[in-house]
């Protein structure tokens, strides 16, 4: 397969991805964390007694905020609206009726969604790592953590977005499926003890991030069954990274292959 | 002093057949060992079950399932004009689909809290449960309409916001799960429990013990959640008005 | 008079789309013409009291349209441009609906919707799902929910858009039966000429906002007697250059067409005689009343 | 690239959406020039389009364009321009970055991007709004945007699905103009219309749909001259319609002769026009007849389907 094909399209829904009115708000949601710590910061140099340790703060945005939030929320919203919006939009006709291979089409757009979105995250994350290690920008260790933390929502990113492109090419309600699964399935069940967990993504994510002890950054979820925190029982990094870009892989190919098999029937 | 045996030790169990493919099953079955205190109704168990966040995040599916089309889907289909040639005020329409939704959302809320009390009733053969509690059906039908009323007018104002009702669901959700990671980042650093006042669901589980006569979280008085909880009422309905136009402006 | 407005303005913003109309609708069925953009849709969206016109004011059946919209909407059974429906209804339900939110008894409601659905010609496909009808359906479809509750006054946003011939021709005898027969007046909004001409005795055309024309169609149309247009068969060419010389002015349509404007010195019998002498055949023949196309491009303006 | 000579071909193609059948046993070859597909509602024209533009897989037989199948076989779409019948489009985008956008898809160099959507914008009128965003076109921008698209790659086969829709008639008449200018020697141009004066102003040959099958195909008139078991009626209005009549009587092809007194006409029915119309401008010429008006009544695409479905 050439490349022409699919970087033609991953040039052309990239245009439409930055054109959207919606990008507008989730650009909005993204600058939280920045906002957040802006906010954190001022107040810990406004009163300097209260030893409010900004690598501890940091690492709390991450998780509760960017990791378990921001990911889910852009990612469900982006992969599915890969082929949902061209047919709600009705507007899969024009791709589809150009010399472009279905397999280009949805790896191309799923590329320039999952650019963008790193470009966001990513961004975002080390702009608050910035602003909040201020004072202590030669602590290695820090750096370190940013290092890893950028990796599990990148990794993050790529996966839930092709995930949820698999979830949009054939599931008629995909946004309910993927918020149950992301705060039904993937906020719970990464708690549970022993091999359930390894059922979700979340807990290859985490184990890419260092000594994540009980609770940590777990409080801030839903609080939802709270009883069912139990402690986290990492995965090697090395079978993380393996999991993570095998489940990237099979959900990106599902979805080609769905996509390239299906017709689409717009309700006339 | 006994002194341990090096190198290879025997294994004194006995083994009972392979139960491997089971082994997940084991995990849940930990973790529903609470649940025989299940039909020990009391006024305690009413504040379980109306605080519980497992209540809220179904309430908030149903409002994602059902309730993210209703107006979306009548600004995609461009619905609205046919409601409007009729005899119908903007507060009829809205009144309809608020409705729609609430009896949904009192499915959940107002029609267990009727089966419990029934239950216990039941069960215990007089009405000194009631006698006990005189307050207690006043409390939770109370609560249920406020709670059901205060989603389905959030639900109807972001369903408003635009014609993909994806987009909609995807708004309803975030801005309250927004709300409870921002309460947890600052209530996780500060520990000032007046941040409890950001969080949706923070403020619901405040007012739903102010109104089951249980002890709040955070001690913070309950009229602040109300007012905060009300504030987001009255935006939705201001938007509601401004956003439900007959007549868009035409190309 | 059943509509009257007076000097009626109306703008979105900047952009006047109503711009001092004042006109009078009687009875039977009436044509409102105009290019896209001409404030059609708006001057129907202002006689149901949608919109509230910057000034001026009107009456529709006696109801004021800036004080008395409810009245109005009693009374007016309104069929929109655009396609719209209820997914996950079916047509008895959708129509029912509506007949009730117009005040019907529910029971009333549901009888009546079958019965405005078997006369739209939905009778069979009354239970099935909406998402699953055809474009054409949805517009007998928004026909229906705009009888069920037997309005005295129809307003018909493009009522025969997305419909085939046969659909088309139908939804025509439709209206045409309501307003002749049924004692229900009806404004149709077009710009299917066609439709105009076949369905109704008076028209008004908007252009720009403003009342282009307005009338009698039969006035409207004056008849001219010195143009011709004719259909032949075989190489036109010779023929053609032979009117020209004999200084008739010679127009050819895209549609094959030809239309010619004879001159004082020559009479039919001369075209007919060029024709033989050219070797073609003359198979459609006749004196040109102002068609309505061309009078909508002469009071529009453009050709 | 050799321009020109493709055809569309069907092979017995048929299309079953679940039980519900969409298309029946089609075998045609559509050759260039411009051809009008004709159905009702639900005949199956729409499926019938999705086909060729390989939207939909056939459930039986094959559809082919220049003896490819068209099926998960994207290359094919160089050679085809398809405008859609939805009024579609990516709202936030403008008309220029729309065209460009997928001209780029095409597979079309940076440079060459920009010189073919110019080129089509021009052609369609819209080089002034071309910076505007899609979501403030009017109508019969949007309509002409999209016939703007199907042609800025100058497709050999140009496939219009209801592309007169929801315009008023001075827009009509441009996008008419559009198409016929697009009609350059050996292009294939398909175009399906409900409204069968549309579709008379733009071509004579038109492919006739009817309950998922094909019912004719051919020139118009041609079509109308098969069916012999329903013969033609022509009005004449004259002066003398009965000395008109007595000149007729005579003919062999001449079925019956009808007075219209109210209209001062005589209806002739004849079994070969060629025939009577010869007759008739010549008499019409010599005679002495004042022959005001001749109208055939069923001489429209109108007729042609009311007969052949059955009406």
């Amino acid at each position: 397969m050439s490349m022409a094909p699919f970087l033609s399209v991953y040039r052309f829904s990239a245009k439409i991805v930055r054109r959207s009115k919606r990008t507008k708000v989730f650009i909005a949601v993204s600058v939280l964390p920045v906002i957040l710590a802006v906010v954190l910061q001022i107040n810990r140099l406004a009163s300097p007694g209260r030893g409010l340790d900004g690598l501890a703060v940091f690492s709390n945005v991450v998780m509760g905020f960017c990791l378990q939030f921001l990911v889910l929320l852009l990612s469900l919203f982006f992969g599915t609206s890969i082929t949902a919006d061209e047919v709600d939009n009705k507007t899969l006709t024009y791709p589809a009726t150009r010399p472009v291979s279905k397999t280009a089409f949805i790896l191309g757009k799923y590329a320039a969604s999952v650019s963008f979105l790193l470009v966001l995250v990513l961004t975002s994350t080390v702009v608050s790592f910035l602003i909040l290690m201020a004072d202590r920008l030669s602590y290695g260790a820090a750096w370190a953590f940013l290092g890893k933390s950028l990796a599990a929502l990148g990794f993050g990113t790529i996966c839930y977005t092709a995930l949820f492109t698999l979830a949009g090419t054939f599931l008629k309600k995909s946004i309910l499926f993927g918020l149950f699964f992301c705060f039904g399935w993937e906020n719970v069940v990464q708690y549970f003890p022993g091999t359930t967990q390894k059922f979700t993504i979340m807990h290859y994510l985490k184990s890419l991030l260092p000594g994540m002890e009980a609770g940590v950054g777990g409080t801030e979820g839903t609080g939802l069954l709270k009883f069912l925190l139990f402690r986290q029982e990492p995965t090697p990094v090395v079978t993380a990274v393996i999991t993570l870009v095998i489940l990237t892989a099979v959900f990106a190919g599902l979805a080609c292959w769905v996509f390239s098999r299906k017709e689409y029937l717009f309700d006339e | 002093m006994a002194i341990a045996e090096r190198g290879y030790t025997h294994w004194p169990g006995s083994l009972e057949g392979g139960r491997r493919p089971w082994r997940v099953l084991e995990d849940f079955q930990e973790m529903l060992k609470g649940a025989d205190k299940f039909l020990h109704i009391n006024p305690a168990y009413f504040q379980a079950y109306y605080g519980s966040s497992f209540l809220i995040f179904m309430m908030l599916m149903i409002m994602v399932g059902s309730g993210s089309g209703l107006i979306a889907d009548d600004l995609r289909h461009n619905s609205l004009p046919l409601y409007f040639s009729r005899p119908l005020r903007k507060r009829d329409y809205v009144g309809g689909k608020f409705g729609a939704l609430a009896f949904f959302l009192l499915l959940l809320t107002l029609v267990p809290g009727i089966l419990f009390i029934l239950l216990k009733l039941l069960f215990a053969g007089s009405f000194a449960f009631l006698a006990d509690y005189p307050w207690l059906p006043f409390s939770f039908i109370g609560w249920s309409v406020f709670i059901s009323s205060f989603f389905s007018l959030y639900t109807l104002l972001l369903s408003s916001l635009g014609r993909n009702r994806r987009y909609a669901a995807i708004l309803m959700v975030a801005a309250y799960f927004l709300s409870d990671v921002f309460f947890g980042i600052f209530y996780g650093i500060f520990h000032e429990p007046a941040f409890c006042l950001i969080s949706v669901q923070m403020n619901l589980r405040q007012l739903s013990a102010a109104f089951l006569g249980a002890k709040p979280q955070f001690d913070v008085p309950w009229i602040y959640s109300f007012l905060v909880l009300s504030a987001v009422m009255v935006a939705a309905v201001l938007v509601l008005r401004r956003k439900i136009r007959v007549a868009e402006v035409i190309r | 008079m059943n509509i009257e407005l007076r000097d009626v303005q109306f703008s979105y913003g900047p952009v006047k789309a109503l711009d001092g109309v004042t006109l009078q609708i009687g009875e039977g069925a009436c044509g409102l013409l105009g290019p896209n953009g001409a404030g059609k849709s708006t001057l129907l969206k202002v006689l149901l009291g949608f919109l509230r016109p910057d000034t001026g004011e009107g009456l529709v059946l006696g109801h004021d349209i800036r004080k008395d919209s409810f009245g109005i909407r009693r009374v007016v059974g309104y069929m929109p441009e655009d396609d719209c429906f209820i997914p996950g209804l079916d047509a008895v339900a959708f129509t029912a609906l509506f007949g009730e939110l117009s005040g019907m008894p529910r029971a009333e409601a549901m009888k009546r919707a079958h019965d405005v659905l078997y006369y739209v010609g939905l009778g069979e496909a009354r239970y099935r799902n909406l998402e699953t009808y055809s474009a054409g359906m949805k517009q007998r479809l928004k026909l229906a929910q705009a009888l069920v509750h037997d309005p005295k006054i129809l307003f018909l946003d493009e009522p025969t858009a997305n419909l085939d011939p046969q659909g088309r021709t139908e939804i025509l005898e439709l209206i045409a039966d309501i307003s002749s027969k049924k004692d229900i007046h009806v404004l149709i909004s077009s710009h299917i000429l066609t439709d105009i001409e076949q369905t109704c005795g008076s028209l008004v055309i908007l252009n720009k906002g403003k009342v282009a024309a307005q009338g009698e169609l039969a006035a409207l149309r004056e008849v001219r007697f010195s143009l011709y247009e004719l259909k032949a068969k075989g190489e036109t060419g010779p023929f053609l250059e032979a009117l020209r010389h004999g200084e008739c002015r010679v127009e050819e349509t895209e549609d094959g067409i030809i239309k010619i404007y004879l001159p004082e010195a020559m009479g039919r019998r001369d075209v007919f005689r060029l024709a033989e002498e050219s070797g073609i055949q003359i198979r459609h023949f006749v004196k040109s009343r102002t068609s309505l196309e061309d009078l909508f491009a002469r009071t529009v303006g453009v050709d | 690239m050799i321009p020109g000579g493709l055809a569309v071909r069907a092979d017995k193609l048929g299309k079953w959406y679940g039980n519900v059948l969409g298309l029946s046993d089609v075998s045609i070859e559509i050759r260039p020039g411009i051809t009008g597909l004709l159905g009702p509602n639900g005949a199956g024209k729409s499926t019938f389009m999705k086909l060729i533009t390989g939207q939909l897989r056939p459930s039986i037989g094959t559809v082919t364009i220049d003896n490819q199948p068209v099926w998960n076989n994207p290359e094919i779409f160089r050679r085809v321009g398809f405008c859609p019948e939805q009024d579609a489009f990516y709202e936030d985008t403008t008309g220029r970055e729309f065209l460009s956008g997928l001209l780029g898809l095409s597979g079309y160099s940076a440079a060459e991007v920009r010189d073919r959507s110019d080129r089509a914008l021009a052609f369609v009128g819209l080089e002034d709004a071309a910076d505007r965003l899609i979501r403030g076109y009017s109508r019969g921008m949007r309509q002409r945007l999209k016939i703007s698209q199907a042609i800025a790659h100058e497709p050999d086969i140009l496939i219009l699905d209801e592309p007169l829709n929801g315009l008023d008639p001075l827009s009509k008449r441009k996008v008419i103009k559009l198409i016929k200018d697009y009609r350059t020697e050996g292009r294939t141009v398909l175009v399906s219309s409900h409204v069968l004066p549309e579709i008379e102003a733009l071509t004579q040959s038109i492919v006739l749909v009817h309950q998922g099958k094909i019912l004719a195909e051919g020139d118009i008139h041609y079509i109308r001259d098969l069916i012999d078991a329903h013969p033609h009626v022509v009005a004449v209005k004259t002066g003398d319609g009965r000395g008109l009549a007595a000149k007729f009587v005579g003919e062999a092809d001449v079925l019956s002769v009808r007075f219209d007194e109210t209209e001062g006409t005589v209806l002739f029915e004849t079994r070969n026009r060629d025939r009577f119309f010869e007759r008739l401008t010549r008499l019409a010429a010599d005679e002495g007849l004042d022959v005001e008006e001749i109208t055939s009544p069923d001489d429209n695409l109108q007729s042609v389907f009311d007969y052949l479905v059955g009406k």
